[in-house]
């Protein structure tokens, strides 16, 4: 474990990357999702496979991309194909092992809204929209969510159902026909979430070091509900640490930031 | 069968007042300069397609040439919002804007469907996604076989496409590398004309035999503009100008600021000023 | 993952008698060897799925091993018929055969449907056509927008597809070029297991980037067959054994020449039988 | 013209040839539309742009191919896709000019069968099938098909419809859905035919030289129809029949036959 001190951002990208497998194929989803999958794959799981839904598959990059596409995703690729292809043959062809989103709004069910704040017709605030979250939460085998907590962000309930996490909860998916686990792993700047197995509600496995339940209920708007055998989330070692900050520091230059 | 015109020929020979366009690229090869040139036309009343709409499609929201937009990610890539479109969605200004949106799925499943001729494309997509519920152009199809309920959007078939490519042979045959995106399918759904902007003309494309080649006939005209993507990237030619993409959200973020650099870089501008603007990011 | 294996480990390990399978290969990159293993290895009662079978076809229907052929062309290409399968057709020797035919549209739209894990394919086909009279697995889907019939074929999900590519990388990422055929999607579409023969090993695949390459995950194993594909041929490595198509339209021709070829050529050799066999043919 | 004698099959192939332009995509099959297609990329046609069913696109191959992915397609195209894209985006996409194809059977509005002879169920010859053919027939913009005249060939009913040419004639092709024009020339070893106005069955509108009507009903099942302005056929010249020589040499050396 680290000595050097680190940011909760620092924390839940750690904790994002230490998910992933060195066997799984990962759809990723810019910002958030795109470090932790890079932090996994030059740590402990180097043979893992990056797609980007610009088409490139087993991308490799040494900067996080500013964009979905950028060069770099290209130039490191195993291979790099047509976007049609990327959305028929990858995603719904069922062989993406982990859809990995960030979100604007979040609700207790995994849900996701990433489109307008306000109503969808006469919108507070028009977000970007979904892009390709629709489908990458119904057609991966199973989703990992990673942002960081906000009152904003964590919400009884979402403005619109950009993508579709567990509905009401329970098998609300099956009854949609939709066979894929959904989102089984939340991991925010202050916890991990796991779905309860009955009801799907989000619930907290593993507070980060330093973070109290009350500091997770501060900023979540419903009553959390915390895992009974609540446990810590090991610090970022020393190597984590190094990892992320060098590629973020690479990242940092490259941009012209 | 392509003709090698001037920019501003090709689009005031082929683009019309009210049609429906495309100018597609997946943050790689986005034909910036072909748009500009729409803008100083003043060519509006535009139905705008496009998977992932950026800087350029803020530009001519801005501008008010727009009346309609179907897409599927409305952002500025990796830095945030479109700012000149929410001033159009949420406060109807400088008009309000009419929009179809749709998942990329579906986007490109519709492209897709498009180059091939048929009328609707069909995929597993939207289950328990809200824009099923706001889009009445997401229906669905039964499968015959299994019964199974799959989702059907129309086919995209815009009346002129624009894209950007690496380079033209002599006779017209073109060539994009890198990630493709959606553009080959942009060319070939193209209802009445496809216009395509490249880096440079070449003797010999040196093509790899499965590479993305478009023939010469599925082209109305080609038009050379050296860094005509910028300040999105030409994959072997130039670098992504991600500092112009950051720089955006404070121009847009204001109407006055966005006119002033309308005027400057685009009204008061041509075609040539792009080579210019890519010469430090050529790799 | 992809594991490296002998031929043989790699047929007994993936196929089973009963099982859907396909060797493909559009005249290019025929899987000749691997289908010669099947053969020895005696596995039966097959169902086989080719767009176009061709003598390898012929030699497993002759050999008694397939119930049932899913098919859109079964010629000797440029030489004319196939006698097995015409003999098991029309007489049922050794075996009567159950056919599913289809058109090239519909067999490529199914592989495609297959790869994309839909259950059917939509397509404008048939119109007119007599297989839609005498198979019943192609019917009719109507667009929700247009009111448009169009044709709908089951996706092809073969348990096991084989197929030949020119070289695998050390990892086993598999590269293929040239003439690609309908062989990415047979390999995407199977349900249990893709099995490829290649050419050889290198170190760097040297692809281009959109070069159509299997990545290592997608395939369960790979063996190193060269000249694997004769007497079909391999881009870049060995031209089409033509002399040996139009021979074969006489060994077919007759049961007892047939049987005695087979004996010879396949029965009593193995994988290694076929770097010598393109020798002459090395381009 | 030329002097030099010529066989009806050349007289077939030059004919064939003649009737493609330069602009024209066309979508080959194998056997006599190949050859009639590539000698007239190598007379008057040098801009034609022939696509085989393999995926090439706009090849030029020195030599005849034996099957219709023979690699000297793909070596001399202006691109290769796959098979799937060949049929959905250029053919489904509406941007083929001229379907040319060959036949087994043909009855007197362009109906073709290379299926069976016999029933289909219990067939006295099982034949290849048709490949690409039935939707290169409905969706070509037209289709011109060539083959030599026999009465095993040009029958009064074909035993299958492979691809639809005019039906039962008339509006049929219309009454059906489809927008193409269908086969709108039939090039023989004795004759050029064209498809009635009206009735849109095949009416021989030039004789090959030397080539009687008789010669011509001969080898036809049905009663055929001459058109009123019946013509000659201009003899192959000197340079058409030196072009589609050399090919055949050419060929034959590269097939070792």
């Amino acid at each position: 474990m680290s000595r050097q001190p680190f940011s909760p951002d620092e924390m839940m990208t750690i904790a994002a990357a230490r998910a992933l497998r060195d066997d799984d194929v990962c759809f990723v989803g810019i910002g958030a999702p795109s470090a932790a999958c890079n932090v996994a794959r030059l740590t402990h799981a180097p043979g893992i496979t990056l797609i980007y839904e610009s088409g490139t598959i087993g991308t490799a990059p040494e900067v996080l991309p500013l964009s979905i596409g950028d060069g770099e995703l290209c130039e490191t690729a195993v291979t790099t194909v047509p976007v049609p292809e990327m959305f028929r043959y990858w995603l719904q062809g069922g062989r993406i092992s982990v859809g990995f989103l960030g979100a604007a709004q979040i609700d207790r069910f995994g849900n996701i809204n990433t489109t307008v704040v306000g109503d969808y017709h006469a919108p507070r605030t028009r977000l970007p929209g979904g892009g390709g979250a629709p489908e990458i939460a119904s057609l991966s085998q199973k989703v990992y969510i990673t942002m960081k907590q906000s009152r904003r962000g964590f919400v009884e309930t979402i403005d619109f159902f950009t993508s579709f996490g567990h509905g009401e909860g329970g098998d609300h998916r099956q009854r949609l026909g939709i066979t894929t686990a959904g989102p089984t792993l939340l991991i925010t700047d202050l916890a991990i979430w796991e779905p309860d197995p009955q009801s799907r509600e989000f619930t907290v496995t593993s507070l980060h070091p330093g973070v109290t339940r009350e500091a997770v209920q501060e900023t979540v708007g419903w009553t959390v509900a915390f895992a009974p055998g609540l446990s810590e989330t090991p610090a970022p070692t020393e190597t984590e640490l190094d990892v992320l900050r060098a590629l973020k520091e690479r990242t940092r230059i490259a941009h012209g930031g | 069968m392509a003709r090698f015109m001037e920019l501003g020929a090709a689009v005031s020979a082929h683009l019309r007042q009210g049609d429906t366009v495309a100018f597609e690229g997946f943050t790689h090869l986005i034909p910036h300069a072909a748009a500009h040139e729409v803008i100083r036309q003043g060519i509006g009343d535009l139905t705008l397609i496009r998977m992932t709409p950026d800087l350029v499609y803020d530009q001519m929201i801005g501008m008010g040439l727009v009346r309609r937009m179907i897409f599927s990610y409305a952002g500025n890539p990796g830095v945030g919002l479109l700012r000149r479109f929410r001033d159009a969605v949420e406060n109807g200004w400088p008009r309000p804007i009419e929009i179809e949106e749709h998942s990329h799925a579906a986007m490109a499943n519709a492209w897709e469907a498009g180059a091939a001729g048929l009328p609707m494309a069909v995929f597993r997509g939207y289950k328990g996604a809200g824009l099923a519920g706001v889009n009445p152009n997401i229906r669905h199809v039964t499968c015959p076989f299994t019964g199974e309920e799959l989702a059907a959007v129309p086919a995209l078939r815009p009346d002129v496409s624009f894209i950007h490519a690496q380079k033209a042979d002599r006779a017209g045959n073109v060539l994009i590398e890198g990630i493709v995106g959606v553009q080959k399918e942009a060319v070939l759904a193209a209802r009445r004309a496809a216009i395509v902007t490249v880096e440079e003309i070449v003797d010999d494309l040196g093509a790899h035999p499965n590479a993305c080649v478009l023939p010469r006939w599925t082209i109305a005209a080609i038009a050379v503009v050296p860094g005509g993507a910028h300040p999105s990237y030409a994959h072997g030619y130039y670098g992504r100008d991600n500092a112009a993409y950051i720089a955006w959200d404070a121009i847009a973020g204001d109407r006055e600021a966005f006119r002033a650099w309308m005027e400057e870089h685009v009204l008061g501008q041509g075609p040539q000023v792009f080579a210019e603007r890519v010469r430090e990011l050529r790799t």
